[in-house]
């Protein structure tokens, strides 16, 4: 059901754990739902320097937080704020459609950390753009 | 994951079928393949195979082989009964009572009903999954028309008591059904003796082939068919017959009905040590279902702070094939509706596991996954936000 | 009836697997045994073999994978095309059309439903058996919602003008099913180019295994479920994966309508012959069916003065399996309704005869059933009341 | 489906044919309904010297007619109005419950064919004594 890309990040998740004295931190989803992802920022210069989670959830929700902490590392804060759960599940080469969702808790938990980061700098907060934007379309690679 | 030994512990999802019931289906296939409705010989020879599964089933149940009508399995059995004498005693009431803690199959076809104009009271379960009889007998109103309660449950494996449910349903004249889908080889039926008039059977659960079931109907239950076409089943389910699949049915409950205690001895203490080694080994754990009401291969724990498909997921590394919930809504993203009608916290649901022992299962599979499972459990945990080192006051740090 | 070889021309009740398919199916019965709704290695196995059947039938009818549905059947596919669209769609309609000569998988569903509040007509058939679109089209009202066409009938043979008769349910925008049963492999089909939106089939009437069949429902078609429950199908068909029974259908479609024009000719040829020589030999007899229009193995033949199931018992006798009516009937002492349909006397189709043909059979076997029939009808005749020896004059003589 | 019995009777039928200047003649059945029995007798001092039939119908309906003329000949008219459809199907070692009218329809040809003959001697005809007393009851021997 999940694509090689998918296992190897559940297997060998990079950016596992906590980083001490965060820039930023993100906390998005719900025991109830059945994933949580913590997402830990280091920032310098307006560049994450260093990303790190943890992540309670099925396999895909562990492979996109480390695919999502891979992904805005070494960018800036406007190039990581870009990156779309899109971009998470065509890196991972395809998440099954009704795990999409977890892409999209990765998304938001970079926004979130970010957000922290600017909120504590006392910047202006980034609005999604469009909260219905995030792509839960079918992926035709996989099936469920 | 390459050459490594498989170590099956998902037996209620389904199990392999045995050598000699496939051995048994295979003549049914090129030989023997006639229709059995036709007159001549080789349709003869299929129609006396059939005529055969139906006794060998009867005699697992108790019942007269011209009250065992074969299906394609649980489901169609679960919907035919329950659809079935719905809409054929409709004029006398429209009103049935199930459990919470049923098969999909059930519940889905109760929903059903629902949508055509019949009314439903889903029973609530104790923390170990039973039903209460004084709470069924509440339940029941002139307008009952239908009582289905599952034999055991597949997810927790609790047994219901069932004759005693069964007796109240008589009592009150009211047709009573029971989903024995994962009890077949384990719990000795005799439908006479424990007041059944309909019981769903699939042959996949107890080494037979998958596709392939029946429903007992007891003489005299008036039914719908659910199924229609054809004169086959005695006019009541459509449909050329699966002659091979019938063959296998047979065989197949022939063997797991032959000596249930001894076949149960020997799992029950293989699970009896799973359970007390996971208990002992991995903290913040508890054991789903009744302690000794419990189907004898069934383990199912929960573990706090983790989310069961990653377990499955590492597990299945390792060779070991195990589920959460049940098979068919492992892909599904909601927690079981089982362990969160038991009162188990939603949040902590997301932790189970089900182990299901079988036949394929050896004392050195058990060493195994204790060996294994333990860790499964410490690494995710150590990737997991709600686990405090610190200990158990962890809990869900919800948002 | 000892050594003497078997003769089968019986292949519209069902025919026997293909030593192939049964090969595809044994490693799904005890290696890849697998519940293909669980996430380990080996059940994805399971997966991957329903994945690739799923497209070898799609491919054979012109379909998406995602338009096919896996049954227990062809009564099981009727069942849920008629019942399941029709409850889906009751809110725009409740009339139903269908055929005077439909299998009893869809007329007994039909009447189900009437009981339920739907209309359905009938349509009539000509001396043919073939349904005139005309008379479709004046028989849709603004409440149909579905028309029901079989694209062959199993006792006679008739192929309807199915792609004229799916034009006008297109142009009407009513949904129309098929039933295909008796034409995968020898009409090619493609679901797009012939207006279909449901097309049921059988696995077992081209050579793959009993109990297992699929329904094509064309995508955005609404349509209940008919067995509720697991998520299996897509959510549409509960109940856990008859997979051997699937990776047959997979591989005997494949087969079945590799080379449909070279299977037909030969088959074809065989038919034509038997047609012509059961004419020419036995007196008072006539081709039932269309003379064109047929599927290439059907010949049914009516005999006047004798009585069918006796002609059947003498050629078992002879080791020839052959059948009257449709098969699920023959047990039955009702006449055919196909045969009424077309207008054939009552007496005259009691003594009618189906020979179907198809691979086990060889020209040999239509030369021995030459040989044979003729003096079974001449002794059946000898001791039948009803037949005066001076000729065709002797007729019916009712009391 | 069937008995051996039948099948012999079946396939070996005895007194198939006519009887030239029969004594009485009784007919039974409708081609409508796919089965008809025409009985012969030649009857000698009240007893049936010779039985003969000739049968439209199926296995059991040829084997009923068979088997019942094997019954009466030899017995007085009295013994052969006796001779019920359960005796017919007793000696065929049973028939399937769905095959019991074609006994019922062979009893009957008998006893319009003894009335064919008291009818010509100007007797009294003998009536059915309960036309509903013919056994249709399920043979626990055979299925359908
Ligand atoms: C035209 C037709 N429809 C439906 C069926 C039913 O198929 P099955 O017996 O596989 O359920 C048959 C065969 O029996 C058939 O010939
Ligand atoms: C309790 C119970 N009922 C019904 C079913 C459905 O049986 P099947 O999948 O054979 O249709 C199952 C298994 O899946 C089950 O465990």
């Amino acid at each position: 059901m999940y694509s090689e890309k998918v296992m190897d990040h559940f297997k060998n998740p990079r950016n596992v754990g906590e980083i001490e004295n965060p820039d930023g931190v993100g906390e998005v989803g719900n025991p109830v739902c059945g994933d949580i992802m913590k997402i830990f920022l280091k920032i310098e210069n307006n560049i994450i320097t260093d990303a790190k989670f943890k992540t309670f959830g099925c396999g895909a929700a562990i492979a996109s937080s480390s695919m999502a902490t891979e992904l805005v590392r070494g960018k800036t804060l406007e190039e990581a704020w870009e990156v779309s759960n899109k971009a998470v599940a065509e890196a991972l080469e395809g998440l099954p459609p009704i795990k999409m969702h977890c892409s999209v808790l990765a998304e938001e938990g970079i926004h979130k950390a970010i957000n922290d980061y600017r909120k504590k700098h006392g910047l202006e907060l980034w609005v999604e753009k469009n909260p219905h934007a995030h792509d839960h379309s079918e992926d035709p690679t996989s099936d469920h | 994951m390459g050459e490594k030994r498989t170590i099956y512990m998902d037996h209620s999802a389904t199990t392999y079928t045995r050598k000699e019931v496939l051995e048994a289906m295979i003549p049914y296939f090129t030989e023997h393949f006639g229709n059995p409705s036709s007159i001549y010989g080789i349709a003869r020879d299929s129609k006396k195979a059939i005529d055969m599964a139906r006794v060998q089933t009867a005699k697992a149940l108790g019942a007269d082989p011209d009250e065992i009508y074969f299906t394609s399995g649980g489901s169609e059995s679960d919907n035919w009964a329950i659809k079935g004498v719905a809409l054929a005693n409709r004029k006398r009431g429209n009103h049935l009572i199930t459990t919470q803690i049923e098969h999909h199959a059930v519940l889905h076809t109760c929903q059903f009903l629902e949508k055509e104009g019949f009314e439903v009271t889903y029973l609530p379960v104790d923390q170990y999954g039973l039903v209460d009889p004084l709470v069924l007998e509440k339940a029941i109103t002139e307008k009952t028309i239908l009582i289905s309660i599952m034999y055991a449950n597949n997810e927790i494996g609790t047994i219901e008591p069932i004759v005693e449910l069964g007796a109240i349903a008589r009592k009150h004249k009211v047709y009573f059904h029971t989903d024995a889908v994962q009890v077949i080889g384990c719990i000795p039926i005799d439908v006479k003796a424990q007041n059944i008039d309909l019981l769903s059977l699939s042959a996949h659960k107890f080494y037979g082939p998958k596709g392939t079931g029946a429903l007992y109907v007891k003489k005299g239950v008036r039914i719908d068919n659910l199924i229609h076409g054809g004169g086959q089943e005695r006019r009541r389910r459509a449909g050329t017959e699966n002659i091979a699949g019938i063959v296998g049915l047979g065989k197949a409950i022939e063997m797991a009905t032959a000596d249930i205690p001894g076949h149960n001895a020997k799992i029950r203490s293989m699970r009896d040590r799973l359970i007390k080694g996971m208990l002992e080994k991995i903290p913040n754990a508890r054991l789903n279902g009744h302690p000794e009401k419990r189907l004898p291969g069934n383990v199912n724990v929960s573990f706090e702070f983790i989310e069961g498909e990653s377990m499955l997921l590492w597990l299945d590394d390792e060779g070991i094939c195990a589920s959460t919930g049940s098979a068919c809504t492992s892909g599904s993203l909601e927690p079981s509706h089982v362990l969160l009608a038991t009162g188990l916290p939603v949040e902590i649901s997301h932790g189970s596991l089900r182990l299901t022992l079988g036949d394929a299962n050896m004392e050195g599979d058990v060493d195994f996954v204790l060996e294994v499972l333990p860790k499964v459990v410490t690494k995710l945990r150590e990737m997991s936000p709600l686990y405090q080192k610190s200990g158990k006051e962890g809990g869900c740090n919800v948002q």
